[in-house]
């Protein structure tokens, strides 16, 4: 199955990392994308949680924004936001939180405050929403995110949401019991973190990316580990079955999510 | 307890310029007819409070309402960015405004201590985080059980909260399902409230035991606002109008577009308008 | 996840000796048949939590099960004295138990801070009373904005919660409607959970979209037992037992009356024995 | 009409001063039968809340437990303790709360703990409950309780829930921005704290009772207002709604609350 883009790899090697124990804190975009083809293929029993307080939802179509009626009608039930936020995210009850930003840094700190000063941006960002306390309430992070030099960045403008922060132990020097990042998985590859380091990793290349178009998409010089695995190119079924969301979710909002 | 007025006489009875004012709604119940109404009536200098300011603040920003804004995500979901809340913030078009920028986590913990008429809310939140080095309203106690640190933020509580909801009775108790945000906390924090509702009914009928319903005794004024919520959506009245926040991007990027938009569109128009715009997509929310 | 198990089973499988037990239910849905499994598992050393505590926990303590109780409210509803309680504290029989007392407002913040999972709950509480001189788990804090004191208390995080509720669909997932309490809280603040329930339904159909639910992830065991909560109630399916609440006071008043009470009727029984209980209650529930 | 009891006269005096807009924290026993009382006669607008969660109640039978699925079934809704304790009582939103006692001093300090000391109590009692936050978070408290020598007590052993604590600003130096106790009604006449010292003060004698017997059963030297008022005897109507609501309750239960 070679006919599939870039962002199509990214989805379905996000959704592969999902099990079917997880409680999942999703967001709205290629997290949601990726969580549902999880749900859809290899771990029909995981739970999908948004932020606005739909519990275990299985939305027919990919939502277009976190408060979908969709989300609401297909739920277990539904609870306040104050709720999720105390009793489901802070409760710890959350296995793995997914993120994106506008800037990560090697050490997976994620930015989606600003660019530039905070008091005189050269872009104002939406802000953190949810993501600094899923950061580090949930049992582990995975990341999704394209590549581009500008968002994958030496230096942060701002820490919206904690990742491995300065590396090595610096989470536990915080206080935070969580794993925090331990995927991050892009339209060319897949980084996990170092052991001891903490900086994320290259751990697997997807088919036909070389290494010279990952660095020329990353702003620090990126880390391979021992081992390099290729990714497996998506199966006909695992394209099948998102390229069929996608035209659910196209044909319900008139345009595809 | 609950008078049922017109939308114009509901915001002359509760909000005055330079008010704190919570506009709540998670995506769900936007109060959005409200918030033409605040721009009809001119309200000044207002400290707009909302975990997700997205198009009704940006109306609200860019027609000169407001000075503050107190958020923890600020956008047109699944579009952009609020232009005309960047154009006031980095620009000051109309007038400068001031941001106090949260989490969420934080805002929705600030909104339910105001409804427990604490003077804070505690919890484990921003660890490793910079928005406590721009923000002087995090601040730190210490657990007097086991020493660790939590993060404080003040409670909201906001002279005004204006909130959408789907029925009310005749007695003026509101009922809300569905994605419920934080309005219920909201309504129950602040000093005034404004509730806009879908339809009045007699009764509320059978329902849940424990469903979620504002007494009439906390609710300062109800406006009866078929498709009041719209482009927002009302679960079990209409769908969300994905196509209005797609086109909103456009009409704000351009101060004299906007202008005009806002005066074509809600200067010159009235509450009476929602019922159309949401009969539109009441056929698919069946 | 939930397991299924029988009554014994899921005692077994949930609760040991030494632990932290919270068995609640306000009034409402009090799991008197897991208790009775408690007495005949003859689980020691328990520290027993609960708002109101009633007969349930007096049986438990009769029968030695405990070495601790937490409570803000301990009586036998319009009745009068819990006796192997008191005879308990007061006289150390069968054995020496310490308390732990509370206000209701104090706790419920506890428990709800346990679900929240934080170390501490605050509130304005306990001021000009005498309990913060008796009780050094009551502390206070300073809030960070205002500088007002607020009551602390440490937040609950019991090894246990056993609770009852109406249904339970196969999934495990348990729905719970009517008074509430803080069944959901200890359920969320425990480290396990037993969860004993009226009927298993295939799924719950038609309900409030906010209905309160407790995915089957945060339980770990489910029992089905009809009558579960017998002499207290389950809302939809039979009446509180008012008779027996009078007449625990006379078989309770006795040592020797007592445990031959409970050897009849506890130690000699089995959870099969609540459906018939129920049952004599259920007409009159309709 | 003059064939009542001290207790009707109790439960009729209690119920007057309730008021149609009043939100009401409503206790077991002779409060619940006052506040039922007050809705069934005067005040048929008064909401009435149970601290087991039930919001705007009207049971058509007197309670025997807090949390008796009459007052749910008849409720505007039902909401969790946590959230009545946090949102409702806490918050602001009751004008008036109901409590009784084992122990009462001049104050309207109340002990429902222990009589004796706290650690070797001569009578151990159920406790506080609800009541140290009643007694600061509502708008103002009405007590009911019956006179007598020993609960009617020079001092209390142990101070559950905060009257006027000391006397005169007390709850004011305590930070307590709430009235407090403002009315005693028991089986004998009607005490009102005094402007200046708070001290509960008698302002009405029901018909029929004497001096002498209010200070034989009463703990302290009893102080009276400058005006003392006779209480009005019970109506024919307020005896018929009070006596049928028993009646209905008794029917009920098999026998009157």
């Amino acid at each position: 199955m070679s006919d599939y883009t870039p962002s199509e790899m990214m989805t379905i090697a996000a959704a592969r990392a999902l099990r079917n124990e997880d409680i999942c804190f999703v967001g709205i975009g290629a997290p949601s994308a990726a969580c549902n083809l999880a749900r859809l293929t290899h771990a029909p029993g995981i739970t999908l949680i948004y932020e606005s307080g739909t519990l275990a939802t299985k939305p027919r179509v990919l939502p277009l924004s976190i408060g979908d009626g969709e989300l609401c009608d297909t739920a277990l039930t539904t609870v306040s936001v104050p709720e999720m936020f105390r009793y489901w995210l802070q409760g710890g009850r959350i296995t793995v939180g997914f993120l994106g930003g506008a800037q990560i840094d090697r050490y997976a700190n994620l930015n989606t405050t600003v660019v530039g000063p905070y008091d005189k941006p050269k872009t104002r960002l939406p802000g953190g929403g949810g993501a600094p306390e899923i950061a580090i309430s949930c049992g582990e992070i995975f990341i999704i995110m394209k590549q581009a030099p500008r968002s994958f960045a030496a230096k942060l403008d701002f820490v919206t949401s904690l990742g491995h922060g300065e590396g090595g132990d610096h989470r536990q020097r915080l206080g935070v019991k969580t794993k925090g990042p331990t995927r991050l998985v892009t339209d060319l590859c897949i980084f996990e973190p170092d052991a001891e380091t903490k900086e994320m990793t290259i751990t697997s290349i997807h088919p036909g990316v070389t290494r010279d178009v990952i660095q020329e998409n990353t702003g620090w010089p990126v880390r391979y580990a021992a081992s390099v695995a290729e990714t497996t190119p998506p199966t006909a079924d695992e394209l099948a079955v998102l390229r069929e969301l996608h035209a659910r979710t196209a044909a319900e909002h008139g345009k595809a999510a | 307890m609950a008078e049922f007025l017109s939308l114009a006489q509901a915001m002359e009875a509760t909000m005055r310029d330079g008010d704190t004012v919570a506009m709540e709604g998670f995506t769900h119940l936007i109060p959005h007819a409200a918030g033409h109404e605040v721009v009809r009536q001119r309200r000044k200098g207002l400290t707009l409070i909302r975990m997700t300011p997205d198009i009704v603040y940006d109306q609200l920003i860019g027609m000169g309402c407001a000075e503050k804004v107190v958020f923890s995500w600020g956008g047109n979901p699944g579009v952009g960015s609020l232009h005309r809340f960047r154009d006031a913030y980095e620009n000051g078009w109309p007038n400068k405004i001031t941001i106090e920028e949260h989490s969420h986590a934080a805002m929705a913990n600030a909104y339910e201590a105001g409804a427990a008429n604490l003077p804070c809310a505690i919890l484990r939140g921003y660890i490793g985080a910079d928005l406590p080095k721009v923000n002087p309203n995090i601040r730190h106690i210490t657990c007097p059980f086991t020493g660790e640190t939590l993060a404080a933020v003040p409670s909201i509580r906001p002279d005004v909260a204006v909130v959408h909801a789907q029925r009310a009775d005749r007695e003026g108790n509101v009922l809300i399902e569905g994605i419920l945000g934080v309005q219920k906390e909201a309504v129950l924090a602040a000093k005034r409230a404004l509730v806009t509702i879908e339809e009045v009914v007699d009764d509320f009928g059978p329902r849940s035991l424990n469903a979620v319903i504002l007494p009439h005794w906390t609710v300062t004024a109800i406006a009866c606002v078929p498709g009041g919520a719209h482009p927002s959506y009302a679960q079990g009245y209409y769908k969300r109008d994905n196509a209005y926040y797609k086109a909103w991007d456009k009409i704000s990027r351009d101060r004299d577009g906007f202008l005009a938009w806002m005066q074509a569109n809600v200067i010159a128009g009235g509450p009476q308008d929602f019922a159309k715009y949401a009969r539109r997509l009441s056929a698919a929310a069946e």
